[in-house]
């Protein structure tokens, strides 16, 4: 994919950033309101294909490599798997949610109406590991595609 | 341990094993008897096709898809037919699941 | 007696496949051997799991059914009947007597893989999708909720096929991994619609709380022959077998293995669905006009027939070594499905027992020998660069290891007599022979027919004068010959031991099968 | 009557999306049928869960009544997610095909047909 132009590439610089920090909300509150990992990851990544679109694939692929995506969203699936194991350890049964109760972090007890986001144990730190594993698979899985159509154009000519 | 009942028969390896053991006897005995004038490297182990010259090692070898030649020829009516359903195209895939659906639904709902 | 074990240990089966997938990117970044070492000791430590599980439950299920109930992150001690969701496995003989096929297939593979897949690059991936489907499999094999046995199957499907498609240089194989794609979509999807259908009119996942309510009404009907249908196509049955030709043969040898057990584990979400949640109805016939028992297996049993001619005689005139493998396989599931057929259609009589009793007896013997087969195509393969069987010939002279593992394959597959093959063969003979005779007669004919198809491949690989061109072959590198060993072994000792596997593992199976209500009671637990 | 809508909806979804299997022959519109399966069978699940006057099930400042059951959801999203991989998975492999084939009819891709 070629740049595009001006327009659309300074519109976007200014979208990137709103898009980013509502994806990360979305994840951030998944345990309270609709959403979590993976849509709030889908969000991210979707902040991310716009700025292949509208600067190019050559330009997007001198920032990011691939492999680093890869190695990310290894880290979200073991901290997910890890957070299951934990669950095992701490609480004797696999993906107990061992984390309610402590006051600390996410293990208040919420009380009915009310949104505190200090809630739900394990969940929203499973919520993270799933955002990052969404980001980086999504945004990989794109980026990897756009190269692979980059290639072929050059290669035929 | 060794046997199994089939309802209407059994079935034990061990006497199949040793009927094996004992073919493998009798064949040696009857190697014994054989001719002890065989020498390698001579002329005795060429192979001997009527007089006519022997061919090249890939000629010598029969190809896989000319053995059972005259099985195929006959089944050629069915054969045909295999060949007509074996498309390779993905969407006769689906189109076969969808019939097969279709034939189940309906006997399965009358 | 039993080996102390812990009591999490079915979710260990999967977590540690899962956790070893995950973790293979990180650590192939640091060394490419210690990758390899760290996943055969993940799927040897599985391999350990499963069989210390088996033991336990095999022996604790010879008087009685046995099931062993796992509830993922809360108490175990739930009521089912109320409206709970929980993810439950439900470990009964059968389900792991699958599990252990799956493991063994999968732990080979990847003990075969080290020397074979050794010139590709992108192994880190190639290495966490085998340990996906291994998770995927167990996951189909070992969990009582069906909805979760929709996610395994997609994971199962979406891993297989990425790993058909592996040698992404070839397009035959980027083909066939788009074929195997698309149907296994589309199966995937007819199943999670019966799910729903289920779902919307018991309210419930659960598959022994559905099978305790289901009514068999027309929605029940409708699901009933969706599951089928669409489970038995991800099995291979003919007419709906032509993916499995296309992804078997254009696939890395050792991803066939794998696949041998991805398909193996569709067959028992059939037999899952017929036998446990559509339980209650067929044991208990009187209630419609029709037996419903006779009723599902003479439909199952003309596709079977037609699978065991079809697969056969395409079989019998393949020049691609893999793809004739293939087709034998469509052939061997037909007779797996030709005795589930028997056994439903003569549910209740002695015969319909045996017939159940040699189909899944079958089932192993099946991804034996059939693995076995593939791994010699493979490793045919690494030698000469070949697929084709008009270009080989004289092999013998050059791989004899290789031969010695070709013929046990080839006997074991053909049903020949002191292999395994034949033991549960003859159980399906017998019993079809006594439910309809023209059955047994097809299943013989065509089981020469298929010795007939392999001494083919045998005359035209390994037997002949030696080419020119295999001067320089060599026998396959000591790990490939270790990884068919074991299967080899593993098939001469079910061939002289039929009655020993016969009693202490297949019959437990088939109890398991059998006895819905005990199934239920112990599930539900109260009652 | 206008409550069996949404199951008209999804047998019509589900058979154009097979028709589009069948007779269509570029493979992305192959992938669009499957993607249209997809969203009936999903359509289908979202249905089992509504219920008449009820609310989203979410506790954080809910006006309070009846809530509709969050597991017909929770099912759908699995089922999108993996739509979502298989979608790709599926892309991927096309953009492969391409490739070496150079041309998107499935008549033309189908070499293994012996």
């Amino acid at each position: 994919m070629s740049e595009m132009s001006k327009i659309v590439r300074t519109i976007t610089s200014i979208a990137f950033p709103f898009a980013m920090i509502y994806g990360l909300y979305v994840i951030a509150h998944g345990h309270l309101t609709p959403g979590g990992g993976f849509q709030g990851g889908a969000i991210v990544a979707s902040a991310c294909v716009m700025i292949l679109v509208a600067f190019g694939s050559k330009w997007t692929l001198d920032k990011i490599k691939e492999k680093r995506l890869s190695v990310f969203e290894s880290i979200g699936a073991v901290a997910f798997i890890g957070l299951a194991f934990l669950g095992l350890i701490f609480g004797t049964v696999f993906f107990n949610n061992f984390l309610v109760g402590n006051e600390y972090l996410f293990g208040v007890i919420p009380t009915t109406g009310v949104a505190n986001i200090n809630t739900a144990g394990i969940l929203p730190l499973m919520n993270f590991a799933v955002g990052l594993k969404v980001i980086a698979g999504l945004f990989a899985i794109v980026l990897v595609m756009a190269y692979a159509t980059t290639n072929y154009k050059e290669g035929k000519k | 341990m060794f046997s199994i009942e089939t309802g209407s028969g059994f079935w034990t390896p061990i006497v199949w094993v040793i009927a094996i053991v004992v073919a493998f006897l009798v064949m040696y005995i009857i190697r014994m008897f054989g001719n002890k004038t065989y020498k390698k490297n001579t002329e005795q182990t060429k192979s001997f096709l009527s007089g006519n010259p022997e061919y090249p090692k890939e000629q010598m070898q029969i190809k896989a898809s000319n053995l059972y030649w005259g099985f195929t020829q006959s089944m050629e009516g069915f054969y045909n037919l295999l060949r007509k359903m074996h498309t390779g195209n993905a969407s006769d895939y689906v189109l076969w699941f969808v019939i097969v659906l279709a034939i189940f639904l309906l006997i399965e709902v009358i | 007696m039993s080996i102390p074990l812990p009591e999490y240990t079915p979710a260990l089966i999967i977590a540690i496949p899962l956790l070893g997938a995950f973790l293979t990117p990180l650590i192939s970044r640091i060394n490419d051997k210690l990758r390899n070492i760290f996943v055969i000791l993940v799927l040897g430590l599985n391999l350990f799991f499963v069989s210390i599980l088996a033991y336990n439950i095999f022996t604790k299920s010879a008087q009685e059914p046995y099931i062993m109930k796992y509830v993922f992150g809360g108490s175990q001690n739930i009521d089912l009947t109320l409206p709970i969701v929980r993810i439950l496995f439900e470990v009964d003989a059968m389900s792991i007597f699958m599990a252990i096929i799956a493991s063994t297939l999968m732990f080979v593979a990847v003990i075969y893989s080290w020397a074979f897949m050794k010139e590709n690059t992108g192994l880190d991936k190639y290495y966490t999708l085998m340990l996906l489907l291994t998770a995927g499999m167990l996951g189909m094999m070992l969990t009582g909720d069906l909805f979760n046995f929709f996610v395994f199957l997609e994971i199962t499907s979406i891993s297989s096929a990425a790993l058909v498609a592996f040698w992404t240089h070839k397009g035959e194989s980027v083909e066939a991994g788009f074929k195997y794609i698309l149907i296994s979509t589309i199966g995937a999807l007819f199943v999670l619609f019966a799910i729903a259908i289920l779902y919307g009119q018991y309210d419930a996942l659960n598959i022994a709380v559905l099978a305790n309510a289901i009514q068999y009404t027309f929605l029940d009907k409708i699901a009933l022959v969706l599951l089928i249908v669409a489970l038995a196509m991800k099995a291979g049955i003919v007419p709906m077998h032509m993916w499995l030709p296309d992804s078997y043969s254009r696939a890395p040898a050792t991803v066939t293995v794998a696949l041998v057990g991805a398909t193996l584990a569709s067959l028992y979400g059939v037999l899952r669905v017929i036998f446990t949640l559509y339980g209650n109805i067929l044991l208990d016939p009187a209630k419609f006009d029709i037996p419903v028992n006779i009723f599902i297996g003479w439909l199952i049993i003309p596709l079977a027939v037609i699978s065991i001619i079809v697969g056969v005689m395409m079989a019998l005139r393949q020049t691609d070594f893999k793809r004739l493998i293939a087709f034998a396989a469509v052939a061997e599931i037909g007779y797996i499905f030709l005795a589930i057929g028997t056994g439903l259609a003569a549910m209740g009589t002695e015969y319909g027992r045996t017939a159940l009793e040699g189909g899944i007896f079958h089932i192993i013997n099946d991804a034996l020998d059939v693995g076995l087969l593939f791994l010699v195509a493979g490793a045919i393969y690494y030698a000469t660069k070949e697929w084709s069987l008009n270009e080989m010939g004289g092999l013998a002279r050059n791989m004899k290891y290789t031969t010695i593992f070709f013929i046990i394959g080839l006997f074991a597959v053909a049903g020949m007599p002191p292999f395994n093959g034949f033991a549960s063969k003859l159980l399906i003979y017998e019993s079809t022979f006594q439910l309809n005779p023209i059955l047994a007669i097809v299943a013989i004919l065509c089981s020469i027919l298929l010795l007939a198809a392999f001494v083919k491949v045998f005359h035209s690989a390994f037997m002949g004068p030696k080419l020119p061109k295999f001067k320089d072959v060599k026998e396959v590198p000591k790990s490939m010959l270790f990884a068919m060993g074991i299967l080899a072994c593993i098939i001469i000792f079910f061939g002289l031991f039929p009655g020993l596997v016969l009693e202490n593992i297949v019959r437990p199976a088939v109890d398991a099968l059998l006895s819905n209500a005990q199934y239920l009671s112990m599930v539900l637990g109260g009652a | 009557m206008i409550y069996n809508i949404p199951y008209i909806a999804v047998v019509c979804l589900i058979l154009i999306g097979l028709y589009a299997l069948v007779y269509k022959r570029n493979l992305i519109k192959m992938i669009i049928g499957i993607t249209l399966i997809q969203s009936g069978v999903n359509l289908f699940l979202i249905t089992l869960g509504y219920r008449k006057g009820s609310i989203a099930p979410i506790y954080t400042s809910s006006p309070g009544g009846i809530m509709a059951l969050p597991i017909p959801q929770a099912l759908t999203l699995t089922s999108i997610v993996i739509g979502v991989a298989v979608l790709a998975l599926m892309l991927s492999l096309v953009i492969h095909i391409y490739r070496h084939y150079g041309t998107l009819d499935v008549r033309k891709i189908g070499r293994l047909n012996k």
